[in-house]
């Protein structure tokens, strides 16, 4: 093998030589200079590959020939290995990265660059702490030398204020190594562990000093101005480097320090991490400088590295796990979108609407974006669980809190900018190329990204049984993608139809029924892609992913496993919303109630694990302790899904401005993941209580609550789809109290509700889709007398009505039915008689959608519109087809429920006779109902029908107004505003207070941060007054007290 | 005792030539100082017994640093006029 | 002022800090470990009379490369950063130089680089050695431009020199880990006869190429920044 | 009079030159000052290195007919702290040449030597 030492050899003998041929000939210098980086990365990955395959045990290489303290000895053992090949990895793929700027700028910029990564090296292999800072100088000065590569006014003063500010780091750390030396005698790191200075006077303020240094070299928060600087002004492969290769090597010599300094050391460098890591990402909330927001999140993820670190005493055995899962994600991750970021050449993070000329590169972005808020399937999903566990079983609970808190706020600004990316406006935004050079980079990390996440998932005992299956599937019509709609539809719809028949017999229970209403939805919803023409870029891979999350909810056994399934459920149907018309607001909202809903979740399944081994879901039957705050950490996590009152204005803008097909899917399908979250979580852990304050019972008012103001805001509503979404939020307010009510009717409704729920909203969003593809506006006012035109759609509306009003006949009567059965049994009536409030005002809303829409008079832009297409008509017949069904026969869909819910509460059944259901207050005969609502019906229309013939026919606009022009003409429709006596009775109640709170908090929050940031005021002394006063201020945390003057 | 009195004074001169060197207007009697704080600073390590190092810092610390300084110094100025 | 104020705060701060730093510091009566080895199993093992040398050269041999590239790493950024990308250089006035000056650098200009190399070459045995000899070479050069501003300086011949010294330091160390106990190991020559001239290995043969690229490479850095002064 | 020696004057003498080179660098206004400052600072670095590896009455550490091969250990202060203030003071000035030649580079682009002139990037 190659021995280390030649790493140095030869980027030293490759800087000294490139001078020769200077000038003469650039492109064969670069050559020579990518040879080196070759040769540095294969030295580094051979060891690597032996320390993993190998039992190679750690070497030593003495300079000199003489053993250390005499001489400078450097080390190579597994870590060794694995962080010098990240970084000549990313050193290598850097310099092809940059290519065309090195060959521009000349041979000098080769040697400084080769340099740099020789000095990186050094830094991770030497043992000896003066070599430390000599080989930290020259990556820092060779650093200074590449911010200037464009020779920019902005770049060489950021390069001045960088070489300020690290001279005196850098400094201050010399001050440290002389008054070690001074105390522990020896250079070498191993003798300065063993002499154990924290206990001498003196020794743990010098060993502190080297910590401090170190540290600041990692660029925490406040004091790394000039870092951001750096970030903002360099080219962009520099960012790359900085922040991937540079962190890197530091984060390895506070690892090799830290020993030094012995416990004390890592409750320091916990806080300056969680201080830096929450900082940092607050700041990036006001950033919309694509490579300083990168900067501000660059050295979020260093904080939380710091932290991890820090935490060390806590997570044992698993910090290396954790750590290293972060690192490698923040490194790939980060280098791909600086390296991104130079490919598509915006400053502004508006300006990344361009990336989207490029469909593959908005997957590489979207990887790189996931993997780092740590989604799966990347690394830093799985350190992040780790981390969480670990910090749950040790009873760390604030740790916890912040570092979810931290990482929501990350979230937040990256996911703004990839709405940005997929949905911004299209105005001036400027061109790119892309060049082999710089894409094959990207392409080459975010590969790397999903290798060793899978990699990491079979490391974690409880990952292995993750299912990979479903998103091989993914990835292949990802490839495929190419093909036109109807093939990836059929594939799509066989892929799972297939997976439903090979899992159906082990389905049972609750699990069976959500299978159904997933993926025989997921079937229902597709055929209506057959309408679509073209290739409908995106949508496959999109939607299966989606599908493959619901799907793994319904298989999960462990809490890993869901919460991996909610995840990547929630990946997929974040880009479904997005991909509607002006959805980058509501998308963005999904993602965030979706992230922090998620966050509660792995919150509440790590104090679920505490004094567990398992990871099981039945943990949640029997947690050791903080068991309501538990309940009602993964309760509030799950309706952040169900959009419950407070958690859902995500809902409306993102259902009703999906496409006509993806409306049902996050409709209908989606919003059940929350149902069934709660369903799992109820089942386990049983009844919950604050001392005596009922859980259960805050849970039925926020149904009740939910319901009132979803209905009501669906009755206000002048958008017919934003009408269905607000009708949603109410039915699953409905939901949500039925299953609250823990009793068998109780759960008996919510999950026959569920069903039904998912079949006529399916049916009404795709009719209401078919008409707005036909008449192009989703304004109801806008519209009119279409039964003519579309009688088909009529039929399916007025049935689906019918359905959502609860009226007889149809199966939302039962379900209504058996809700009230349920509140009666209970005897909760304060909130039933919301719930039937709420009951009341599904008739407004329903009635505007056959009237203003089907009724009165056809526009004339009208005349020409044809019937819905046959594919979306098809899924809409075939659920009219199974409500009769269920209609006629209820028993066929309750007695089943029943049977279901049975063994977890026997009281309080129905008893079946026949169609004939009975319960404590009284009977419903399906099937009589159905035949006496039949002929009353057709009386009363054959009555309408003879009395039509005499009607006068009036004009829509035509309401007679005196000699004044209205300026807003649809104003007149006399359906505008049509309930607007109940407005005024009972608008306060929908006034926007929620979404008014949640803009306040989002705007205190902008506020605070643009308040803090002005601390870096670009001046390069208060950088370095920022430096010192940071190494004041913990000196007096660290030692406060400890020492007189 | 002879040697502490010499170190003391030279002490003396470093600590007014550093003062001087921060704070007298003329840029050309600053670098001045700063090139005096390290020839006495080089005085000083021949006290010491490190003729080595007090060499170094008279050739570089007190003679190159300060033409560097100058020599930027009066390109600085070249372009002002 | 609130600014000053709180500078002065923090400095005050800091230097509580350096004086806890150096709390306990009560000066040496004797050599620590590792000071002695070198005193007294330095002479026999790296042959050098002056310790320093042997500290820098051999037993930190990779400290001195590490400077080596330092220097050579601001010697690179100082020349692109001055570098005239318009290839139109103008002619610039030539001082006139007084007779004195010019008659006085050409006698001290080889003086000078004598004494550096002298410098080097001795500094295993006296205080001194590559810095020092190379900062000493440079500064014949500084001495050369004051009395000739008109004079261009090579620069290939410094880039030359630069390069091979360099090259030459690596392969000695590369040559170290092949033939001798490691990189950078001196006694690949013998040691020869303690105090003279040809002793200490290769010492005086790696402190040559040492202060050469000192040399040529502080040389290159005023050169640059001469030249930068044609540019007005 | 204990304290009062060679090594913890020229101790004292180092750190104030540093917290003086560091006043400086805080609060000059121009950037050839600011660099003097840093020089400052990194000169007494130097000086305290230097005290460090001072021993009570030791010659300077070269083997010379002055000092007796076989008693060197007693005889000789401590080579280490000056084998590092050499590498540190190539080092120092490697920085300070090239922080001049950023100032320079600055100067020629915006004409001002003054540090606020140049608050471009921030927050």
């Amino acid at each position: 093998m190659v021995g280390p030492i030649y790493i140095i050899a030869v980027a030293l003998g490759t800087a000294f030589s490139l001078g020769f041929f200077k000038k003469a000939n650039v492109k064969f210098s670069f050559a020579f200079m990518l040879l080196a980086m070759t040769f540095m990365t294969f030295i580094s990955g051979q060891w690597l590959y032996a320390f993993l395959t190998q039992q190679q045990e750690t070497i030593q290489i003495f300079t000199a020939g003489f053993k250390p303290p005499f001489s400078i000895s450097l080390q190579m053992g597994f870590y060794e290995a694995v962080f010098l090949s990240i970084i000549n990895i990313v050193g290598l793929l850097s310099a092809i990265y940059m290519y065309d700027k090195l060959k521009e700028k000349g041979v000098q910029m080769m040697m400084v660059f080769v340099l740099l990564f020789m000095g990186l090296n050094v830094v991770v292999m030497t043992r000896d702490i003066f070599n430390l800072f000599v080989f930290l100088e020259i990556a820092s000065i060779a650093t200074a030398g590449l911010i200037i590569l464009d020779k920019s006014a902005n770049a060489i003063s950021a390069g001045f204020k960088y070489i300020i500010a690290t001279a005196i780091i850098s400094g201050i750390l010399l001050i440290g190594i002389i008054a070690v030396y001074y105390y522990a005698e020896s250079l070498y790191i191993n003798d300065i562990i063993n002499s154990n200075l924290s206990f001498i006077k003196g020794g743990a303020v010098a060993v502190f000093l080297i910590l401090i240094a170190i540290v600041l070299e990692l660029k925490p928060f406040p004091a790394n101005g000039w870092a951001l600087d750096v970030y903002e002004a360099a080219h962009p492969g520099i960012g790359t480097i900085v922040s991937a290769a540079s962190a890197s090597a530091v984060i390895f010599v506070l690892t090799k320090i830290l020993p030094i300094v012995g416990e004390s050391g890592y409750y320091i460098i916990g806080i300056i991490g969680i201080i830096t890591f929450l900082g940092s990402n607050l700041l990036g909330l006001k950033q919309n400088t694509t490579n300083r927001l990168l900067g501000y999140s660059s050295i979020g993820q260093i904080g939380l590295l710091l932290t991890i670190i820090g935490l060390t005493p806590y997570l044992g055995d698993k910090t290396l796990f954790i750590a290293f899962g972060v690192l490698i994600s923040h490194a790939l991750a980060k280098a791909g979108l600086f390296w991104l970021s130079g490919i598509i050449n915006s400053k502004n993070i508006k300006g990344w609407a361009a990336i989207r000329r490029n469909p593959h590169l908005l997957v590489l972005m979207g990887t790189f974006i996931f993997a780092l808020v740590g989604f799966p399937p990347f690394p830093s999903f799985f350190a992040k669980w780790e981390l969480i566990m670990q910090l749950a079983n040790n009873d760390k609970i604030i740790w916890l809190a912040l570092i979810l808190i931290g990482s929501f706020i990350e979230g937040v600004y990256l996911f703004r900018w990839f709405g940005y990316a997929i949905k911004g406006e299209n105005q001036d935004l400027p061109e790119f190329k892309i060049q082999w050079n710089k894409i094959i980079p990207v392409i080459i990390f975010a590969l790397g990204l999903y290798a060793i996440g899978y990699y990491y998932s079979t490391l974690t005992g409880s990952a292995a049984s993750l299912n990979y299956i479903p998103l091989l599937f993914i990835l292949f019509l990802y490839a495929i993608d190419f093909l036109p709609v109807y093939i990836k539809n059929t594939i799509s719809i066989a892929g799972i139809g297939y997976y439903l028949y090979t899992i159906y017999p082990g389905l049972e229970e609750f699990n069976l029924i959500f299978a159904l209403i997933f993926l025989a939805g997921g079937i229902l919803t597709l055929l209506a892609g057959y309408t679509y023409k073209g290739k409908r870029q995106g949508f496959y891979p999109l939607v299966m992913m989606m599908f493959a999350g619901l799907l793994g909810l319904i298989e999960a056994n462990t809490t890993l496993e869901f919460f991996f399934a909610w995840e990547i459920m929630t990946i997929g149907s974040y880009f479904l919303i997005i991909r509607g018309k002006k959805s980058m607001t509501h998308a963005l909202s999904y993602m965030l109630f979706s992230v922090g809903g998620a966050y509660l979740i792995l919150a509440g399944f790590g104090l679920a694990h505490i004094g567990q081994s398992s990871y099981s879901l039945d943990i949640l039957a029997n947690v050791q302790g903080y068991a309501p705050i538990i309940f009602t950490l993964l309760a509030v996590g799950f309706m952040t899904k169900t959009a419950s009152i407070g958690l859902h204005i995500w809902l409306p803008g993102a259902h009703a401005e999906a496409e006509s097909d993806v409306s049902p899917m996050v409709s209908a399908i989606l919003l059940k993941a929350g149902v069934f979250g709660l369903i799992v979580l109820m089942l386990r852990m049983g009844a919950q209580s604050f001392g005596s304050f009922d859980i259960y019972y805050a849970l039925a008012w926020i149904g009740a609550i939910t319901a009132i103001m979803g209905n009501m805001m669906a009755a206000f509503q002048e958008d017919a789809k934003r009408l269905l979404a607000y009708s949603s939020v109410g039915f699953l307010g409905y939901a949500l109290f039925g299953l609250a009510l823990m009793s068998h009717l109780g759960w008996l409704a919510a999950v026959s509700l569920s069903v039904i729920h998912f079949m006529f909203k399916t049916l009404l969003f795709l009719a209401i889709g078919g008409v707005v593809m036909r008449v192009k506006t989703k304004e109801m006012y806008k519209m009119g007398g279409l039964i003519k035109k579309m009688p088909f759609t009529f039929i399916s509306v007025l049935m689906g009505i019918i359905v959502i009003s609860g009226v007889p006949p149809l199966t939302g009567f039962g379900g209504k039915w058996i809700l009230y059965n349920a509140v009666l049994d209970k005897g909760w009536f304060l909130p039933a008689g919301a719930i039937f409030f709420a009951g009341i005002i599904a008739f407004l809303y329903c009635f505007r959608l056959i009237h203003t829409i089907f009724l009165g008079q056809l526009k004339d832009e009208h005349r020409e519109v044809k019937e819905a297409p046959f594919w979306m008509l098809l899924p809409q017949y075939i659920i009219l087809g199974v409500i009769m069904i269920f209609s006629a026969f209820p028993n066929s869909l309750l007695k089943p429920i029943g049977e279901v819910i049975m063994p977890y509460f026997s009281d309080g059944a129905l008893e079946w006779q026949g169609q004939l259901a009975v319960s404590n207050f009284g009977y419903w005969n399906g099937e009589l109902i159905m035949y006496i609502v039949g002929g009353i019906f057709v009386i009363v229309f054959a009555w309408l029908w003879f009395m039509n013939r005499n009607a006068q026919k009036v004009k829509q606009f035509n309401i007679g107004y005196s000699a004044e022009r209205p300026s807003l003409p649809e104003t007149t429709h006399f359906a505008y505003n049509f309930f607007a006596p109940y407005k005024k009775a009972l608008g306060f109640l929908v006034s926007p207070i929620i979404s008014d709170f949640w803009e306040a908090v989002s705007e205190g929050i902008h506020a605070i941060a643009d308040k803090i940031r002005r601390i870096y005021d670009g001046n390069a002394q208060t950088y370095v007054l920022h430096i010192i006063a940071f190494i004041v201020i913990f000196y007096l945390i660290a030692f406060g007290g400890s020492y007189g003057i | 005792m002879i040697q502490l009195i010499i170190a003391l004074f030279i002490g003396v001169l470093i600590l007014i030539m550093a003062v001087i060197a921060i704070i007298h207007k003329n840029l050309v009697v600053g670098i001045i100082a700063a090139g005096a704080v390290s020839l006495f600073a080089s005085v000083l390590y021949l006290l010491l017994s490190a003729p080595d190092v007090a060499m170094t810092e008279a050739a570089i610390g007190s003679g190159l640093s300060t033409i560097i300084f100058f020599y930027v110094l009066n390109k600085i100025k070249r372009q002002n006029g | 002022m609130v600014k000053n104020i709180l500078i002065f705060i923090v400095l005050i701060g800091f230097a509580v800090l350096l004086a806890n730093v150096f709390v306990g510091f009560k000066g040496n009566s004797e050599l620590n470990t590792l000071a002695n080895h070198y005193a007294v199993s330095g002479p026999e093992e790296v042959g050098s009379a002056n310790l320093v040398t042997a500290v820098v050269v051999t037993y930190r041999g990779l400290d001195t490369l590490g400077e080596v590239t330092i220097l050579f790493l601001s010697a690179a950024i100082v020349s692109f950063l001055l570098k005239i990308e318009t290839s139109a250089s103008r002619k610039r006035k030539l001082r006139t130089t007084s007779e004195i000056l010019d008659t006085a650098s050409k006698i001290l200009v080889p003086v000078t680089l004598l004494f550096g190399i002298y410098v080097f070459i001795n500094g295993h045995l006296s205080p001194g050695g590559g810095f020092q000899g190379g900062a000493i070479i440079a500064s014949g050069l500084v001495l050369m431009l004051l009395s000739q501003p008109a004079k261009e300086v090579s620069h290939k011949l410094i880039t030359i020199v630069e390069s091979i010294s360099g090259l030459s330091f690596v392969l000695i160390g590369v040559a170290g880990v092949i033939f001798a106990a490691g990189f950078l190991d001196n006694t690949l020559l013998s040691l020869g006869k303690f105090g003279t001239i040809f002793s200490a290995g290769l010492i005086p043969v790696i402190y040559i190429f040492v202060g050469l690229k000192v040399g040529a490479e502080l040389s290159g850095i005023i050169a640059n920044l001469q030249e930068n002064q044609n540019e007005v | 009079m204990e304290k009062f020696n060679l090594e913890n004057i020229s101790l004292v003498i180092g750190i104030l030159v540093i917290l003086i080179g560091l006043w400086g660098l805080l609060t000059q206004k121009n950037l050839i000052k600011i660099i003097i400052g840093f020089a400052l600072f990194d000169t007494g670095i130097h000086i305290v290195m230097v005290s460090i590896g001072y021993i009570k009455n030791g010659t300077a550490p070269i083997l010379d007919n002055a000092v007796d091969i076989n008693n060197a250990a007693n005889a000789v202060v401590d080579p280490v702290p000056q084998a590092l203030v050499l590498t540190a003071i190539v080092i120092g000035l490697g920085i300070t040449a090239l922080m001049l030649t950023y100032v320079l580079k600055m100067y020629q682009k915006r004409k001002s030597l003054e540090i606020n002139n140049y608050n471009d990037l921030k927050w």
